[in-house]
């Protein structure tokens, strides 16, 4: 039970700190552990697939982009001007107007049950997978297709122009 | 231009075909290459446990020769050190005094003799040039050293050891 | 879950992280006497009889070397980069089945950590993992060559981890679970899943030399075009930790590679010999054959390090994404083709 | 891992519907706050997380595997939105030498 606050506030205080962090490598450094309290959170509610897949993709294949792309830019530290600070200012306050709304409207609900694991297969990659290729086969094909279009628009996107020999990076 | 020797051959280079393009079998050849070297005899020798035997005329570190009773044939009359291209060779000489005889052969003997091994290029002109057959070039490899200082050999490390010993 | 089975797996995992400690340092010892023999030459043999204490003495010089932290490098990131790597590379043997299970005075004993039943699935996570170590440290360094480094080691993982899960996917085709313990089980006696899955297999060790950074794909690190690749920066144990997990990587796909196609622990006969040895010696048996796998895919990384040259970058990419990931698929395809109309 | 999962299973579905919104309103500050596109791509997919996290807590809440292949169809498209938007950050940086997202409140050139 404690562990789940733990988790909790480790990825509270390290998504504060992708935020807040000067260098957007550190930041997305922080993301990492960010995305691995996420796992952490999955395997506690026995969601085994779900926690692998949120590691290989998101940490394995997602961040490594993030990484490779700011990497392939080399930004030098100076590169990103600040905000004035009153622009900061507001955007705290927007956001902690939301996060406050959010809470006030939670705490209005009152206590709920907790969440208890009914099915403890639940989460296990034959079930998953059942309701995956009968109810979701459509949506599952689908999403195979935005993939599809996804990789040939970044393709096409980041080929340089051949007419435009001097582009440079 | 019409080649003179009529030696040249046209190479045509035919596009490789699928077999070829999947380069697999030539990754096998090339694997059973480095196979087949995997278990061949090395090659290399364990240098300074076990030594390659020199050639006949092979031209190593130099030492100043005795003759058949123990004495130093070197009279340092000096053409050893004038035929030296390198100018290696540097020598002093001094006069037999009475009671020498059984250790310089004549009169006149090299007090001082030293070959800076950094300079000697192992021509074998000293060797040719000696009339007294007191030098050659029949030694081992010189040894390394740490010191330029320490190159500069002196009778103590050219001369032949005493025979009777 | 009682104490003694507590003690049992801590025991068990010692003794896995001991010995792949051990493989690895001995992995250098046989990478440069297995060089040797191919280049025609002896190798190391001062240290001890035929240099058997060779690894001792290179992991000693690496603790008595200075310490070196460049001045602009990030000093945080620069020492995890490489703890990091070796981490990863350790722990993937949690998952991987070294025997079957061990009964010694009435008490089951399984050789396998923990049997998770997303086996596959979390060797992949932890192989994609790796890249980290690389890129950490190779940013962190501050240096070109070290940045370069680490771009190519992460767009050649990225790029092959696509084909490696692809190739993985035809063999889950056919063995229908994704627990290693279950697939090494299924490989009984002969019916090993390369027999099966060549051309996956194949696909799966090209993948496997390119995770690991193994010599025809050794482009991270290629000390002909980028100094020393992502570890330029490093000295001490610091690089001996980034030299190892690199060994520890190939002890480890060695042995995956072992599990999933080449039948992990069973070999044929293995009935009669476990009947006629008990069930204490029988299942040891199968382990040391196990290991005499590993160290035949061991021994072929090296073959192949002596004998192909380095790609170059474009043909990797090429090689990757024009040429493994269709065939993949084409070898999904034909295998689904099989599966629907012959079984 | 059964054993680990039955022990911890005792906290209140509002302490997870809490934590994703925290993780939801620290994304929205960080789109807000940054100027640098990837910074900005990276607290959006943040927000993204905070709510496969909270998909997962109702599917196990409920007992309803369709949470969790929600998470996973949240993921594909995290994943096909990243392949695109790196790939317009990494254009927009060859044609203004810069990923600060204020050099492009024109967009026109």
């Amino acid at each position: 039970m404690s562990t789940f606050y733990f988790i909790a506030f480790l990825s509270i205080f390290f998504s504060i700190l992708v935020i807040s962090a000067k260098n957007p490598v550190h930041s997305i450094l922080y993301l990492i552990l960010t995305f691995f309290t996420f796992t952490i959170q999955y395997i506690l509610m026995n969601a085994q697939f779900l926690a692998i897949v949120n590691f290989i993709v998101y940490m394995g294949a997602i961040l490594v982009l993030f990484l490779y792309t700011l990497m392939l830019i080399n930004l030098n530290k100076e590169s990103e001007p600040v905000k004035p600070f009153m622009v900061k200012i507001a955007a705290v306050f927007g956001g902690g107007i939301l996060a406050v709304a959010l809470i006030s409207s939670l705490k209005s609900l009152g206590v709920s049950d907790p969440v208890v694991l009914k099915n403890p297969e639940l989460g296990l990659v034959k079930n998953l997978g059942k309701v995956l290729f009968n109810e979701f086969l459509l949506p599952f094909e689908v999403s195979s297709v935005l993939l599809l279009s996804a990789m040939v628009g970044a393709v096409l996107l980041a080929t340089k122009d051949p007419k435009e020999p001097k582009a440079t990076i | 231009m019409e080649s003179l020797s009529n030696k040249k051959k046209q190479l045509v280079i035919k596009p490789p075909n699928f077999w070829e393009r999947a380069y697999l079998p030539a990754i096998v050849h090339g694997l059973s290459i480095t196979m087949s070297h995997f278990f061949k005899k090395p090659v290399t020798i364990q240098y300074p446990d076990e030594k390659r035997e020199f050639s006949e005329n092979y031209r190593g570190l130099h030492s100043l020769k005795r003759d058949e009773n123990g004495a130093e044939r070197c009279t340092a009359c000096g053409l050893c050190a004038l035929s030296c291209p390198a100018e290696a060779i540097t020598m002093i000489a001094a006069e037999r005094q009475k009671g020498e005889e059984h250790l310089y052969r004549e009169e006149k003997y090299a007090a001082v003799y030293e070959i800076n091994m950094l300079r000697c290029i192992f021509c074998g002109l000293c060797e040719e040039a000696c009339p007294k057959e007191a030098i050659y070039l029949d030694g081992d490899i010189v040894q390394s050293d740490y010191l330029r200082k320490d190159f500069i050999y002196g009778k103590d490390k050219l001369v032949e050891p005493p025979l009777n010993q | 879950m009682e104490l003694a089975d507590i003690a049992i797996k801590f025991g068990l995992i010692i003794i896995i992280f001991l010995i792949s400690l051990v493989v690895a340092m001995y992995s250098t010892y046989a990478e440069r006497k297995i060089a040797a023999f191919f280049q025609d030459r002896v190798g190391p043999n001062r240290a001890g009889p035929f240099g058997i204490l060779q690894p001792l003495a290179d992991g000693a010089k690496m603790f008595m070397k200075e310490e070196i932290i460049p001045t602009n490098a990030t000093p945080f990131l620069f020492i995890v980069g490489p703890s990091l790597a070796i981490l990863t590379a350790c722990i993937g043997s949690a998952v991987i089945p070294w025997g079957q299970n061990l009964v010694v005075g009435g008490r089951t004993i399984p050789l396998q950590v923990t049997d998770i039943n997303v086996g596959i699935l979390y060797i992949f996570g932890v192989v994609s993992l790796g890249v980290y170590g690389v890129m950490i440290g190779g940013w962190a360094s501050n240096n070109k060559y070290s940045l370069l480094g680490a771009i190519r080691a992460a767009s050649q993982n990225i790029s092959y981890e696509i084909s490696m899960g692809l190739s993985i996917i035809a063999l889950l085709m056919v063995t229908g679970t994704l627990s290693l313990g279950e697939i090494a089980q299924q490989q009984h006696g002969w019916h090993w899943n390369v027999l099966y899955q060549p051309v996956g297999f194949l696909l799966f060790m090209i993948c496997a030399f390119a995770e690991t950074n193994r010599t025809p794909f050794d482009l991270p690190e290629c000390e002909t075009e980028l100094v020393g690749g992502y570890h330029t920066e490093y000295s001490s144990m610091k690089l001996g930790f980034y030299l190892f997990a690199e060994y520890i990587n190939m002890f480890i796909s060695s042995a995956v590679m072992a599990t999933l196609y080449w039948g992990g622990y069973n070999y044929p006969g293995m009935d009669w010999v476990t009947a006629h040895t008990g069930p204490a010696i029988g299942p040891l048996i199968g382990t040391a054959v196990f290991f005499a796998k590993i160290f035949l895919f061991i021994f072929f990384f090296m073959w192949v390090r002596w004998t192909i040259p380095r790609f170059r970058y474009d043909q990797l990419m090429d090689l990757g994404w024009k040429i493994l990931i269709p065939l993949a698929i084409a070898n999904i395809v034909v295998t689904g083709i099989v599966i629907t109309f012959f079984s | 891992m059964e054993s680990l999962t039955h022990t911890i299973q005792a906290v209140p579905l509002n302490h997870y519907i809490l934590l994703s919104a925290i993780i939801f309103s620290i994304g929205v500050m960080g789109v807000l706050l940054r100027r640098n596109a990837i910074v900005i791509f990276m607290s959006v997919e943040l927000m993204l997380n905070s709510a496969n996290l909270l998909l997962t807590a109702f599917s196990v809440y409920r007992g309803d595997a369709a949470g969790q292949v929600f998470v996973f169809f949240i993921m594909a498209l995290a994943a096909a939105e990243v392949a695109v938007g790196l790939a317009i950050i990494v254009m927009i940086y060859r044609n203004t030498n810069s990923i600060d997202i204020n050099v492009l409140n024109r967009l026109k050139w």
